[in-house]
């Protein structure tokens, strides 16, 4: 007898998980997120034990787990490592292609942190060079406020 | 450490998508192949690890559709969320408890069902990154250029990791992905983020791997030449990526420092004969077998360039094709601990290395391989 | 044990403070799950046939319904197919009357509605189904019960719209 | 042989309903640092770190490598676990092989979540299969009901009798200062409560919580390092047995009369190793993975507290009351708080403390011998058994 199993059409079910999320920033993330949108400033937090400037803040050290104090940062800094990125993603892609990926280490601050990069020049991206943060004109309380960042323009 | 072994492995072939099967059906493959590779029945098993990710199989508490098939009815059982390298070593430590004798320990994955990108965005920080929507390819990309700027290793070098890889897949009849490619043709493939081409990266895979992981007196009994644990360690390093050096590789230095010492061994290079790495993008293997100290930092480069990683040379890498011939997610850790078993018991088919005796499996978790798990299996307790 | 003090009385500041969040807003995880080898027969046997099928364990003879490769209890792989009836029993239910979010959608699901552990005659395993009746008071364990298919059908589940109870 | 393994600190948040003060990783950050602050322990005194949460209640992916600036894991091996409902108990049994087997020392398990940062039953739904059960099951509450029912049905059991449950719980539950709920309730209040699915009512029910919770877990060889008396883990087991929601009522009826098979054979897995005939009489306290009224009655059964259908009487009888013969759950247990990773972990927490006569209003006399369980999955169970004095061998 034939094994039914063979030829057997086989199904695919079109599904999804959409459950909707509200994440805390909690008081460390709220003081952060509000300077971003309100002052269009940027605040680390320093740990007094090991000296380092975290960015994006940290209530505790992650090395030595001590209570972090506040540092104003710059909305300027250094550019550590970036990606251009070429490719669509319908839901993921937040400015038109080709943007970049950077991990900015804001003067300052001991650590980088992720942002968007656009407004550059084909081929301009460098390790080690300048950027700036450009902010948006409506801000809601996001890291999305810095709409991303861009090679520092002299003042002009 | 107390004498433990890998008896019996199993390997699903790694496909684009296999649509008949679901992952009960794929375990159930997988671990029917290694307890036939040891010449047990599920009798045998004393307990039982899954390794499975909710995310990525669009179910929470995902071990439970493997329930049936993995064999664990009545028998203790649990589920590490992570690579398989990870969810073997709880297998093993369950061994080395003195509570069992055997732990049957299997994977799956189902690439073809998801969407990647969407999977690994969250695994970013839902507050401070999420949103940017950076995913497991940009991420890399980052790493990658953070590797090549600091240590001047070029395209070309990570293409050739590419070439090399696919082509040993040539070999591997469960591999996904093998390709007679040049390096041209890697580099002149579209990029997806700079410095990552299409080539570059592993492909989407589904497939499952079984392995029954034993001890000294349990392994007497089974039907195979038992491969021997001989050193195991992870280490995991910062979560923020800006936290990080993204060329760094110091956690992957300490688990490897610590398992190598397990396993008595001073120098990787001249001691270990072959090396299954998680080569998800080409230049991860560069950086990984720099961390795994087979070359000082910015050497792989030109190691592989000189052909000493190839199926020739002194110290194979992936001969199986590693990841970039095929990845399943999770699965890939495992893949690697049985491709190092068959490796050293002389059974590795077409890709066999000649005389092994002592192999090296790496796996990974987190972004840009913030964490790591390093193996050494040997022939010898 | 060291007990940690922050928590406390943090409702009453939380009036009076800006806390953010950040949502999710409509992202969603798209899959395409593979219903499998088994799982495609006994949906496109309902999709086709409005018919149940299940297998039988060649080892302890129980007929999995819905199907699937492998029993459990005997570790063995299951091949005969067996047709099922579509009349069966509750051996459980529940009427569901709480708001709660579909997941599949992202919105609430309309409550309240009965649902049953349903044994199709035949079975050995059970499934879940829906009820046509609301009020706990009218539904038995041991009540029996019909499959009500859908006009227009999909392969899936909810090509049943609900069992139906049988009333004598 | 394997080392002998005990519990030398535990630290818990305060549960809450919701903590929009803190993020994830602040949470866990809390539990860690009192843990150790608990073990007179620093950071790097951990070797290694086992987690875990439900990924789908806070929709964040890879927890282990996530959580490292909360857990402490930095340069150090993090491992998340992951079974659901017995999430906290697989991270506590995870932490006991750990350091059973010789390559940790001393090593850090935390349990967490936040329910609060979504719809905690959409999310549940979705551990269920896509195909067969999805489309009709409505989570946790509705999945017990169905077991409420067939209990009733079976037993002649009645709502009253399972509501007395729900007010011991709530009522042990004012003697803990980190539990959620702090109400007094009485029969009357829950049989008044409104239904959530049939024949479940409101205060039948866990709350949803926000809280985390961490454990200390040390070998054999270095106890005496650390301020606490420990609180040996004297064996463990589990049973994760079904695929399917419709799974467990069908192996109740094969398995001739089994009554909940999963919580059965794993109870007399550790019984058997530690040579517990009577578990009321030998059994001091019980921390169970209760998450509704009805599990404080058919679960007694089940772990050889009683006769099958003798639950009702048991809860009546006050054996199980504080001052009774065997307290069960003087924290308040899961209806008075239910952060899920955090809560299986929350009952090894309770008995290590019950062990260690550190649980203060809610201490129970001379505890010798303790239960904990985990409940979750399919009908799945985890359990623990733990003890004042040190296990002749390890038997995990």
């Amino acid at each position: 007898m034939e094994d039914w199993r063979t030829g057997q059409e086989i199904l695919v079910m079109e599904g999804r998980i959409k459950v909707p999320y509200r994440w805390a920033a909690g008081e460390t993330g709220t003081r952060y997120l509000q300077a971003l949108r309100d002052e269009m400033r940027f605040l680390g937090t320093r740990c007094p034990q090991c000296g380092v400037v975290y960015h994006p803040p940290r209530r505790h050290c992650p090395d030595c787990g001590t209570e972090c104090e506040w540092r104003e940062l710059a909305s300027r800094g250094v550019l550590v490592t970036y990606t251009v990125v070429r490719r669509h993603h319908s839901q993921l892609t937040p400015l038109d292609i080709p943007f970049a990926y950077g991990i900015i280490r804001l003067e300052g601050a001991d650590t980088g942190f992720l942002h968007l990069l656009h407004e550059f020049a084909e081929g301009e991206l460098r390790a080690g060079m300048e950027v700036e943060a450009v902010f948006a004109t409506e801000r809601e309380g996001s890291v999305r406020d810095v709409r991303y960042f861009r090679p520092l323009r002299e003042a002009v | 450490m107390e004498p433990v072994a890998v008896v019996g492995v199993g390997m699903t072939r790694m496909e684009r998508e296999r649509r008949p099967d679901g992952y009960a059906d794929l375990v159930y493959e997988a671990v029917c192949l290694a307890l036939a590779d040891a010449g047990m029945t599920i009798d045998q098993v004393d307990n039982v690890v899954t390794i499975s990710n909710d995310f990525f199989d669009g179910r929470t508490i995902s071990s439970m559709a493997v329930q049936d098939a993995c064999g664990s009815y009545d028998k203790n059982i649990s589920t590490v969320e992570g690579d398989g390298a990870f969810g073997a070593f709880y297998g093993l430590m369950r061994i080395l408890s003195g509570s069992f004798g055997t732990t049957l320990v299997c994977a799956h994955h189902k690439g073809s069902e998801s969407d990647m990108s969407l999977i690994t965005n969250a695994m970013f920080d839902p507050v401070y990154e999420r949103s940017l929507g950076i995913e497991a390819v940009t991420s890399a990309a980052l790493q990658a250029r953070a590797y090549m700027d600091r240590y001047g290793v070029s395209e070309e070098d990570c293409a050739l990791v590419s070439v090399k890889n696919r082509a040993n897949a040539l070999r591997n009849p469960l591999a996904q992905l093998p390709l007679e490619l040049t390096v041209e043709e890697v580099m002149s493939s579209p990029y997806l983020a700079e410095p990552l081409k299409v080539l570059d990266c592993c492909p989407v895979s589904d497939g499952a791997a079984a392995l029954v992981l034993a001890s000294a007196e349990r392994a007497r009994k089974a039907a195979g030449k038992p491969v021997w644990v001989r050193g195991v360690a992870h280490c995991c390093d910062a979560y923020h990526l800006g936290d990080r050096d993204l060329s760094d590789v110091r956690a992957l230095q300490r688990a490897a420092a610590k398992a190598y010492s397990m396993a008595g061994i001073d120098d990787p290079a001249r001691e270990i004969d072959v090396v299954e790495l998680y080569d998800a993008f080409s230049y991860m293997e560069l950086m990984w077998l720099e961390g795994l100290g087979f070359c000082g930092r910015g050497e792989a480069g030109r190691l592989t360039a000189g052909g000493a990683t190839s199926l020739e040379g002194n110290t194979p890498v992936n001969a199986s094709g590693g990841c970039l011939a095929g990845n399943p997610v999770l699965v890939a850790g495992l893949n690697r601990i049985i491709e190092c078993a068959l490796q050293v018991r002389g059974e590795a088919g077409e890709h066999q290395v000649e005389g092994v005796r002592t192999a090296v499996a790496q796996g990974i978790n987190g972004p840009c391989g913030q964490s790591h798990c390093v193996w050494v299996l040997g022939g010898e307790r | 044990m060291a007990g940690e003090k922050n928590g406390e009385g943090k409702e009453a500041k939380e009036e009076r403070k800006e806390l953010i969040k950040l949502e999710s807003g409509e992202a969603e995880q798209p899959f395409r799950w593979s219903a499998g080898t088994y799982g495609s027969r006994f949906l496109s046997e309902l999709r086709d046939n409005c018919r149940f099928v299940g297998v039988r364990c060649p080892c302890c003879g129980r007929v999995y319904v819905p199907p699937r490769r492998v029993c459990g209890p005997c570790f063995r792989e299951l091949t005969e197919l067996v047709p099922v009836s579509d009349e069966g029993e509750v051996i459980t239910f529940t009427v569901v009357s709480f708001g709660f979010v579909d997941p599949s959608t992202g919105r609430q699901k309309p409550v309240p509605y009965g649902y049953a552990v349903i044994k199709l005659d035949g079975a050995d395993t059970y499934i879940l189904h829906y009820l046509d009746e609301t009020d706990p008071g009218k539904i038995k364990v041991g009540a029996r019960v019909k499959a009500v298919f859908a006009e227009e059908r999909s392969g899936s589940m909810l090509d049943v719209k609900h069992f139906a109870l049988l009333r004598a | 042989m394997g080392k002998r393994v005990a519990v030398v600190g535990v630290g818990m948040t305060r549960q809450r309903s919701s903590r929009p003060d803190v993020n994830g990783q602040e949470l866990i950050h809390e539990a860690v640092r009192a843990a150790l602050a608990d073990a007179g322990m620093k950071r790097d005194d951990i070797d290694a770190v086992v987690i875990g949460n439900m990924d789908h209640f806070e929709g964040i992916n890879y927890v282990d490598t996530w959580s490292v600036d909360g857990s402490g894991a930095l340069m150090k091996p993090i491992m998340k676990l992951t079974t659901g409902g017995t999430t906290g108990s697989t991270v506590a049994m995870a932490a006991y092989y750990h350091v059973a087997s010789g390559l940790f020392d001393r090593v850090l398990a935390i349990g967490w979540e936040k329910n609060s940062e979504s719809d905690t039953t959409g999310a549940i739904i979705t551990a269920f299969d896509p195909f067969w059960d999805r489309p009709i099951f409505a989570g946790a509450v509705a999945g017990l009901a169905l077991e409420a029912t067939q209990y009733m049905h079976l037993t002649g059991a009645t709502e009253e009798d399972a509501a007395y449950v729900a007010v011991r719980e709530r009522r042990h539950a004012l003697n803990n200062p980190f539990a959620h709920l702090h109400i007094n309730l009485t029969v009357e209040d829950v049989m008044n409560s409104p239904y959530l699915s049939w024949p479940v009512k409101m205060g039948d029910m866990c709350p949803r919580t926000d809280g985390a919770c961490a454990l200390v877990f040390a070998s054999e060889d270095l106890v005496e390092e650390f301020p606490n008396q420990p609180a040996w883990i004297l064996a463990v087991a589990d049973r994760h047995l079904w695929a399917y929601t419709s799974d467990p009522y069908v192996n109740q009826a094969l398995e001739n009369g089994w009554w909940f098979p999963a919580l059965e054979w794993a109870a007399r897995e550790v019984y058997d190793k530690v040579g517990v005939r009577e578990p009321l009489k030998e059994i001091d306290v019980a921390e169970l993975y209760l998450p509704y009224s009805f599990a404080g009655l058919r679960y007694m059964e089940s772990l050889g507290f009683c006769p099958r259908g003798g639950g009702p009487e048991l809860v009546r009888s006050g054996a199980t009351d504080m001052g009774g013969e065997c307290p069960v759950n003087p924290s308040g247990g899961v209806m008075s708080s239910n952060a899920i990773g955090a809560t299986g972990l929350l009952r090894v927490a309770e008995c290590a403390l019950q062990i260690q006569g550190r649980a203060e209003d809610r201490q129970v006399p001379d505890v010798r011998l303790a239960l904990a369980t985990g409940f979750g999955g399919c009908f799945w169970s985890d359990v623990l058994l733990m003890g004042r004095e040190k296990p002749e061998r390890s038997r995990g």
